[in-house]
């Protein structure tokens, strides 16, 4: 096999491998499983960054395997797949980390951390995969492993969170599934990029490309969490707080909107979806998700409801992008689709912190925990503002580019939509950084003891300080070389070539 | 009326009386009647078959097969005995649960 | 380099002085030195930088009236940042002052020096929101709700920026804010973004309606925040405006009336409130709330057309680099009277008197100086009814004197200590006072166009020293004086009666009708809102109803019992039959 | 007919089975074991050398006896043949394999069960024979092997409900058999011959080719336990013995099936319509859905794979409206035979490898506790990974996700129905997927649960896990070779007369 071809395979495999080796490791082999665990991220993020370095330098990365003589698996890169896959191998191994420290003497970690690797793997050959099917492959894939991940409580409530989370999913699946064998038999097979397959076909075929349009929209939706079908999301709270993380930063949230993405960019094409009309329902849901999500997250009191919330209403901003034609939106979806990531698992990491070494789960008692986790907070605090819009962190970036849009196609309602969400954002979350870093601790909170060297165990403390950094330097270098922002201009660039 | 026909209909008939008798009898052995009656029937129509002219010789295939057909229905009635039996040996019941 | 040490000492000094134990001692000096490059650049001539990698792609430079407004910033932090450390350096969480003090210098110091719409955004919402930090500092339970005030104020005010920004960038093709007024006067709607970003600065400023988080947040903050709050933090919105503001390239006349009526009724209207206030910080606030009415005016005066944008807005920021260095010498200066004691005393009452005379206009000071020359613009524009907001601006003078003289009045009930000491911020303070009236008055930071635009052929000097322009700054004085002693001897119970415990009208006036108004609207609207809640916190989603199918008992009984039946012979023999007589059917 | 290759696979495929039943009969109860184990692994391995056989050389033929149709017995093994074959010998060997060490590791008191290894010969046998009959008369006696062998299998374990149920299989079957038989007997009446080939070539539309078409139809359907005709399959599988279930469930029911589709693509063409082919589709969807609504709501495992099997046969059932042309549609232009054809095939070896380990599966779970019930699923996760492994992995086949050969059936169906223009069968497809992943979800939810109480257990031999996860495997891995699968199945080559038909322009409908 050519070398290129293999190194695809190695970046799925860097975390398969250590998945099912895992898999077969003793529970008591800690070491082993956290070295193995650990080998695997940082390979694969070495993996994702030579083919980085290599796709810049005018190398093709292309895998095909042909499983029927139609059917085939593909493995390409390109630069949105790979800014998903350099999303994921980083995002990763920072969870990684977290996870071992979080998980730390905890019950079935052996499989928590074989399916936690299987989960990366199908979120990374999701950003790698080269044609329809070989996307819908890994997003179901990504739905098996991540449910032992959600129910690894393994207490009622999470065993019942696991069956809502399934229907949800497995619904969404079957819906996408209809979609993609019918596009597959009135477009045969198409790769990503292929918008002209689609285009030439929409003069015969346009009321079974809308219909089909729709179908797998509403199956990526269920992933992507858009009204009404983010029911799943809140009730999947109840993962340990590294697979709340990734399920909302990288994993299964992001899965739906990159779909949606690919959908909309690499298999119909923006002049086709335009042309035949299907953006804007995808907008005005999203639109309301935004809205919905923010005014729900609004009246929460439970730590993580309140994030769980905010992603419904954060990962709209994507299909938002998408839904508004313009270089600019487009820049602001794809690179939101980054920095959503980076924020989002930052707080995630936090609220973690919190709760694992205070136990406290609700807002209410987070009173003046800002002096006892100046760290964390502060991560927490840089998170926050960046998903308010605040510049120079990274949500500004999206937001700006993303109201430049709206208004660049006179989409004036979609900038009133914007700020509303930003300011309900400020509503839920200032409330919360005023109360770690303003108010007095409580009583009882006074006589509790710092709970070792740091102010949080140092595996904790790492991965979010690493985070919440990431999260100011996607803002504060956005206009740097090979930043998010750079590459997703580039893909929009690159995409609006071929308009008009 | 030509003599197969008539041998034809009656093992239609003959046919449907076993199918009504599987159906609607409840008790174990007068199900296994009726899908004796049911055999009865159709070896009835093969060996009507075996003469379908009254020219030529009779077709022995046919014959052979009715008596491949019968050692077989024999089998599985016997089979089936053996099982109603045995199952009035465990419990006392002549009849399926749900049927009485 | 220097350019980004500006944004980035501040940064450091703020991480330093705020957890190292080393710089949280010497935090004054640190300062000082976090502002050094930003007076340097308020001073030099720079050109101009542009830094592609930072934010999205940074570009900083300055103009004249920008340099003014950076001096005066520069100034105004490093001196409070003096004043700071030693003012504060028995406070507990000095640290986390130093930290939001350090942050906002650096947002201020941005938002001048940025020439591109995201950076300019991205140091605003620095400095707005680090001064959060500032206004919340002391803890109470009033500067609590200043600081909630002032927040929900700066999140509006945010959004209307952003939009604002959104607008114009994209008519302007540009991220550069310099083209923004062009595109503005070219664009079909440039007034509404205009607008949009004249509501949205206009918080910052302090314009009516939008000043009333200002009487509570600065006075809520310590001393030395208070100064860089009114002195120079206000101005940033001013400077916001100034990029947004068309001068010279429209006439856009009903925006401009409405600015200019706007202007002077907080001008005026300010002092009447203020008057009323009994803390001497929250009296200032109304003054500054007073004299950004009149930069606002002036402004508006600008939009009427006909004056180039070069000779007024210079003139502006010179107005606002005395009102800002006076205003925050009053400031620090409330901190004084209680520390200060003996023969330093005078020293004080003194610098306070100038400072007061500075920001009423008085004689000999930067006050007249920048006054006239507004006075200038404003007599040759062809604004309808110019002439009676001349008047109106010779009343406001008179207003500020009187508001003024109340504040020195508050600030001798101040028991004074016995011993003769002296603080040591009390250096800073004079630095300040200084520097202040020296480049307030020194020709050095206007053009030569401009000095010539408002004095024609004669000089500054001779401007300073001339009967007839100090006759003009003296009567409004003269005027208070009087009133003041005739009121004095009447011994009207107007003067004694007046107000020292609790204020006439509470700070932040205008707050308490649009609460009322809210708490209104909230009782109205009650069921509906309870309604939402429960709404809200309650689950909704699509499983619900999915569920109550699948998990209902009556489902599981249909189908056992249809199972049941479909497993009786009987039933089968009908299906056999029907199956039978429908094939039989297709088949024929 | 005769002049394709021929060899003596075919009749050793059937032979040996047979011989080593009969002489593990003269063992006592070790010997029986160790004669019986020999056979099905010379059997199985048989079969699938035979299976490469045919994709290496083509279809081959056995006339036996040297005795030429229509008077003697001639056996075809064609790619169709061979698939099934093939299949028949991996399970087969793995539940064998299970079987071996399930009854081994059972109390020595239990001797009854070595009759389980020759029953399970002569099945093998049967179904051996079935596959490689190429007239009617002999698919009737072979399916009439299986029966009785396949009901003595059953009421193997000698308890009541067991006996109820064997009973009630066995008067089904025999009513499906004898209708199958008149069928049988109206058209050898009119045609004269048994040869599939010649009788396609020789039947003419009219009132006796139809009847005996519904009769035949009606017959095999209650031997396949299609929808309405379902109701002694779930007490059959569920009441028998775990390796038992495994081989009625996976193996069994495809016979009828298998005939079916011999039947309606090779000797009915003429007398087929684009309605009736609906109709039977229709019985599918509704036994797809039927079935996977029931399975959802048992409380007993067994119960439950039971009712699963009715679901996934009923997808076979989906594919006939598609092998059938609409009047006037060209045969050329009939792009979804194949994509049927294959969807049709790949669910025969998917369900045959998932339902397999299914069994395999529930089987362990009555070894280690004594009761199937679904609630001591309870923390199966923790205490028995591998099953809980296995039974994720083939519940994940069943529901058809990728990317197992579930998926591939279920993609390739819908493909056709997307082709065919016929997608009001799309719904039906993605419901019981749905439904399907409902019920295995349920398990595997109850899998990951904690136990309610502590959980006592007899320990479960480990090799029968590996079995039940092989098989699970099984229907993964039979993805891999689907290119060359798919071509061996579509070559023309190697296709017998009627599949050939198919893939050239389908079987026309009543015009």
């Amino acid at each position: 096999m050519e070398m290129n071809s293999l190194l695809l395979i190695l970046i799925l495999f860097s975390s398969l491998v250590p998945g099912i080796l895992i898999l077969l490791l003793h529970e008591r082999q800690v070491f082993m499983r956290s070295f193995l665990n650990l080998l695997g991220a940082v390979v694969k993020v070495g993996l994702v960054a030579w083919v980085f370095a290599g796709y810049y330098s005018g190398e093709e990365y292309v895998f095909i395997f042909g499983l029927a003589p139609d059917l085939t698996f593909a493995l390409q890169v390109d630069h949105l797949g790979l800014l998903f896959a350099a999303l994921s191998a980083v995002l990763w191994l920072v969870t990684t980390i977290y996870a071992i420290g979080y998980l730390e003497g905890g019950k079935h970690l052996r499989r928590f951390f074989a399916f936690f690797s299987l989960c990366v793997t199908a979120s990374t050959g999701i950003a790698l995969s080269g044609n329809v099917v070989t996307f819908f492959v890994f997003y179901e894939f990504l739905t098996l492993s991540t449910y032992p991940l959600v129910v690894h409580r393994g207490d009622d409530i999470a065993v019942e969170a696991g069956r809502t989370y399934l229907w949800y999913t497995i619904g969404g699946g079957t819906v996408l599934f209809l979609g993609v064998v019918g596009l597959f038999v009135v477009a045969g097979p198409v790769y990503f990029g292929q918008t002209e397959i689609i285009a030439n076909l929409v003069a015969e075929n346009e009321l079974q490309l809308t219909i089909l349009f729709f179908i797998m929209l509403t199956g990526l939706a269920v992933k992507a969490a858009i009204f009404p079908f983010h029911g799943w999301l809140p009730i999947a709270m109840v993962a340990p707080a590294p697979v709340s993380a990734l399920l909302h930063a990288v994993a299964v949230v992001k899965a739906g909107a990159f779909g949606i993405v690919r959908l909309v960019y690499d298999v119909y094409g923006i002049d086709t979806s335009e042309q035949m009309n299907l953006l804007t329902p995808l907008a005005v849901f999203a639109a309301f998700t935004i809205i919905y999500g923010s005014l729900k997250a609004l009246f929460q009191d439970d730590f993580k409801k309140v994030l769980a919330y905010s992603t419904i209403s954060q990962l709209s901003y994507i299909a938002l992008g998408v839904a508004i034609t313009g270089v600019l939106s487009t820049t602001g979806a794809v690179v939101h689709l980054v920095h959503q990531g980076i924020m989002k698992i930052t707080m995630f990491f936090a609220a973690g912190n919190v709760a694992e070494t205070y136990g406290y789960k609700k807002i209410s008692q987070l009173n003046g925990i800002g002096r006892r986790m100046p760290l964390t907070m502060g991560a927490f605090t840089i998170a926050a503002f960046g998903m308010i819009g605040l510049p120079p962190i990274a949500g500004f970036v999206s937001k700006w580019y993303l109201g430049l849009g709206a208004i660049e196609a006179e989409s004036y309602w979609v900038v009133l939509v914007l700020l509303a969400s930003s300011a309900m954002n400020a509503a839920y979350f200032l409330p919360i950084v005023y109360r770690a870093w303003f108010c007095e601790e409580g009583h009882e909170m006074v006589h509790r003891r710092r709970p070792g060297r740091f102010e949080t165990p140092a595996l904790l403390l790492i991965p979010v300080v690493l985070t919440g950094l990431f999260s100011l330097a996607a803002g504060v270098f956005a206009a740097s070389a090979n930043s998010p922002l750079s590459i997703a201009r580039e893909i929009a660039e690159r995409l609006y070539l071929y308009l008009p | 009326m030509e003599t197969h026909q008539i041998y034809s209909l009656t093992s239609v008939v003959l046919f449907a009386i076993g199918i009504g008798g599987v159906i609607m009898a409840k008790h174990f052995l007068k199900k296994i009647i009726a899908t004796i009656i049911m055999g009865g029937g159709v070896f009835l129509c093969f060996v009507s078959f075996a003469q379908r002219d009254a020219l030529t010789f009779a077709d022995p295939v046919p014959h052979a097969l009715v008596i491949t057909g019968i050692v077989v229905a024999v089998t599985s009635a016997a089979f089936a005995l053996s099982l109603a039996r045995r199952i009035h040996q465990l419990t006392g019941e002549k009849t399926f649960p749900d049927e009485k | 380099m220097i350019w980004i040490l500006v944004i980035f000492l501040p940064l450091m000094a703020a991480l330093f002085t705020a957890f190292n134990p080393a710089g949280k001692r010497r935090s004054g000096l640190i300062f000082i030195i976090a502002s050094l490059p930003a007076i340097w650049l308020g001073l030099a001539d720079g050109t101009g930088v542009t830094i592609d990698w930072l934010i999205l792609g940074t570009h900083f430079s300055l103009d004249p009236t920008r340099r003014i407004i950076l001096l005066l910033t520069g100034i105004l932090w490093a001196t409070s940042g003096l004043f700071a450390g030693s003012y504060l350096k028995d406070d507990a969480r000095q640290g986390e002052f130093s930290f939001y003090y350090g942050a906002a210098m650096s947002g201020n110091f941005g938002l001048l020096i940025s020439a591109d719409a995201a950076s300019f955004y991205t140091f605003f919402a620095l400095m707005t929101f680090a001064s959060y930090g500032l206004v919340i500092h002391s803890g109470t339970p009033s500067a609590r709700k200043a600081a909630r005030v002032y927040l929900v104020m700066a999140i509006i005010g945010e959004l209307f920026i952003i939009s604002a920004l959104f607008l114009a960038v994209q008519s302007a093709g540009s991220m550069l804010l310099a083209d923004i007024p062009p595109a503005l006067a070219e664009a079909p709607n440039g007034s509404f973004i205009f607008l949009l970003g004249l509501i949205g600065f206009g918080v910052k400023v302090g314009a009516i309606p939008l000043y009333f988080w200002l009487p509570l947040a600065h006075p809520a903050a310590p001393a030395p925040a208070s100064a860089v709050l009114s002195g120079a933090m206000i101005k940033a919105g001013l400077v916001g405006w100034m990029h947004f503001a068309p001068i010279g390239l429209v006439e856009w006349h009903s925006i401009s009336l409405m600015m200019v009526g706007l202007g002077f009724a907080a001008a005026l209207g300010a002092v009447i409130i203020g008057l009323a206030q009994v803390d001497p910080k929250t009296n200032l606030a109304y003054s500054s709330i007073s004299q950004m009415g009149l930069m606002t005016a002036f402004l508006g005066v600008g939009l009427n057309g006909g004056i180039p944008a070069e000779l007024l807005l210079p003139a502006i920021a010179l107005y606002a680099f005395n009102h800002g260095t006076a205003k925050a010498l009053l400031f620090l200066g409330t901190a004084l009277p209680a520390k200060v004691g003996g023969a330093w005393r005078i020293l004080m009452w003194a610098g306070l008197g100038l400072g007061v005379l500075a920001i009423a206009g008085g004689p000999l000071t930067g006050g007249l100086w920048t006054k006239y020359m507004l006075k200038t613009f404003l007599g040759k524009t062809n604004l309808p009814g110019a002439q009676f907001f001349l008047l109106l601006l010779s009343f406001s003078a008179i207003g500020t004197a009187l508001l003024l003289s109340r504040f020195l009045h508050l600030l001798y009930r101040i028991e004074a200590p016995v011993v003769n000491k002296v603080p040591a911020f009390f250096l800073p303070w004079i630095l300040l006072l200084i520097a202040g009236g020296w480049w307030t008055m020194s020709p050095a930071l206007l053009s030569a166009e401009l000095m010539s635009h408002v004095l024609g052929e004669k000089g500054i000097i001779t401007f300073f020293w001339h009967p007839l322009t100090n006759w003009s700054a003296l009567w409004p004085i003269l005027i208070t004086a009087g009133s003041l002693v005739m009121a004095f001897l009447l011994k009207l119970a107007f003067v004694n009666r007046w107000p020292g415990e609790k204020p006439l009208v509470p700070p932040g006036d205008f707050l308490y009708i649009i609460l009322l108004a809210g708490y209104m609207v909230v009782k109205f609207l009650q069921k509906g809102i309870s309604l939402l809640q429960s709404f809200m916190q309650s689950r909704h989603s699509a499983e619900k109803i999915f569920y109550g199918i699948l998990d209902d008992k009556r489902t599981l009984q249909i189908s056992t019992s249809a199972e049941a039946l479909l497993r009786r012979w009987e039933i089968v023999g009908i299906g056999f039959f029907i199956f039978f007589l429908t094939l039989f059917f297709f088949l024929r | 007919m005769t002049d394709l290759p021929t060899s003596s696979y075919p009749a050793l495929l059937v032979g040996l089975p047979v011989l080593m039943a009969t002489i593990s009969l003269f063992f006592k109860s070790r010997g029986n074991a160790v004669a019986g184990l020999i056979g099905c692994l010379l059997t199985g391995g048989l079969g699938i050398v035979s299976f490469a056989e045919v994709t290496q050389r083509g279809t081959l033929i056995h006339i036996l006896g040297g005795w030429k149709p229509p008077l003697g017995i001639l056996l075809r093994m064609d790619s169709l043949a061979a698939l099934f074959i093939g299949i028949t010998a991996v399970v087969g060997i793995l539940i064998s394999l299970y079987a071996w060490w399930y009854f081994s590791s059972r109390k020595v008191s239990d001797g009854k069960f070595t009759l389980f290894w020759s029953l399970w010969l002569f099945l093998w046998a049967g179904l051996n024979g079935l596959f490689l009959s190429n007239d009617l008369f002999n698919l009737y006696v072979t399916i009439e092997v299986i029966t009785i062998t396949a009901v003595a299998l059953a009421v193997l374990s000698g308890r009541t409900v067991a006996l109820f149920a064997g009973l009630r299989y066995l008067l089904a079957a025999i009513t499906g058999s004898m209708a199958y038989l008149l069928g049988v007997a109206l058209l050898y009446g009119s045609t004269g011959t048994l040869d599939l080939g010649l009788m396609g070539q020789a039947l003419e539309p009219g009132a006796t080719a139809t009847f005996s078409l519904i009769i035949i139809t009606l017959g095999l359907m209650i031997k396949k336990a299609a929808f309405p005709f379902h109701f002694w399959l779930p007490p059959a599988h569920s009441s028998a013995l775990a390796p038992v279930s495994a081989i009625l469930s996976a193996l069994v029911v495809k016979g009828a099936f298998y005939i079916m589709l011999r039947l309606w693509t090779e000797v009915f063409g003429v007398s087929l319509s684009y309605a009736a082919g609906q109709l039977i589709g229709f019985t599918g969807a509704v036994a797809v859905i039927w079935g996977a609504w029931q399975a959802l709501l048992q409380t007993n495992l067994k119960m439950l794979v039971a009712y699963s099997s009715i679901s996934q046969m009923g997808y076979l059932l989906m594919a006939f409206p598609l092998l059938i042309l609409a009047p006037g549609v060209a045969s050329g232009s009939a792009d979804w035979l194949a994509p049927a054809w294959t969807g049709m095939a790949y669910q025969v070896m998917a369900h045959a490898f998932a339902k397999s380990s299914l069994f395999l599966s529930a089987g362990i779970i009555v070894f280690a506790l004594g009761h199937d019930r679904i609630e001591s699923l309870r923390d199966l996760v923790a205490w028995k990974p591998m099953t809980a492994m296995a039974i994720g992995i083939a519940g994940v086949s069943l529901i058809g996700l990728p990317p197992s050969g579930g998926f591939m059936a279920k993609w390739m169906l819908l493909k056709g129905i997307f082709l065919s223009g016929q997608w009001w069968w799309a719904p039906a497809v993605l419901l019981g997927s749905l439904l399907t992943a409902g019920y295995v979800f349920m398990l595997l939810r109850l899998a990951f649960a904690p136990a309610r109480e502590k959980i006592a257990f007899r320990p479960v031999p480990h090799i029968l896990q590996v079995c039940a996860l092989l098989l699970a495997l099984g229907s993964f891995l039979i993805v891999l070779p689907s290119e060359n699968l798919i071509q061996f199945l579509g070559g023309t080559e190697s296709f017998g007369t009627g599949i050939e038909s198919i893939m050239e322009g389908g079987v026309h409908g009543n015009e």
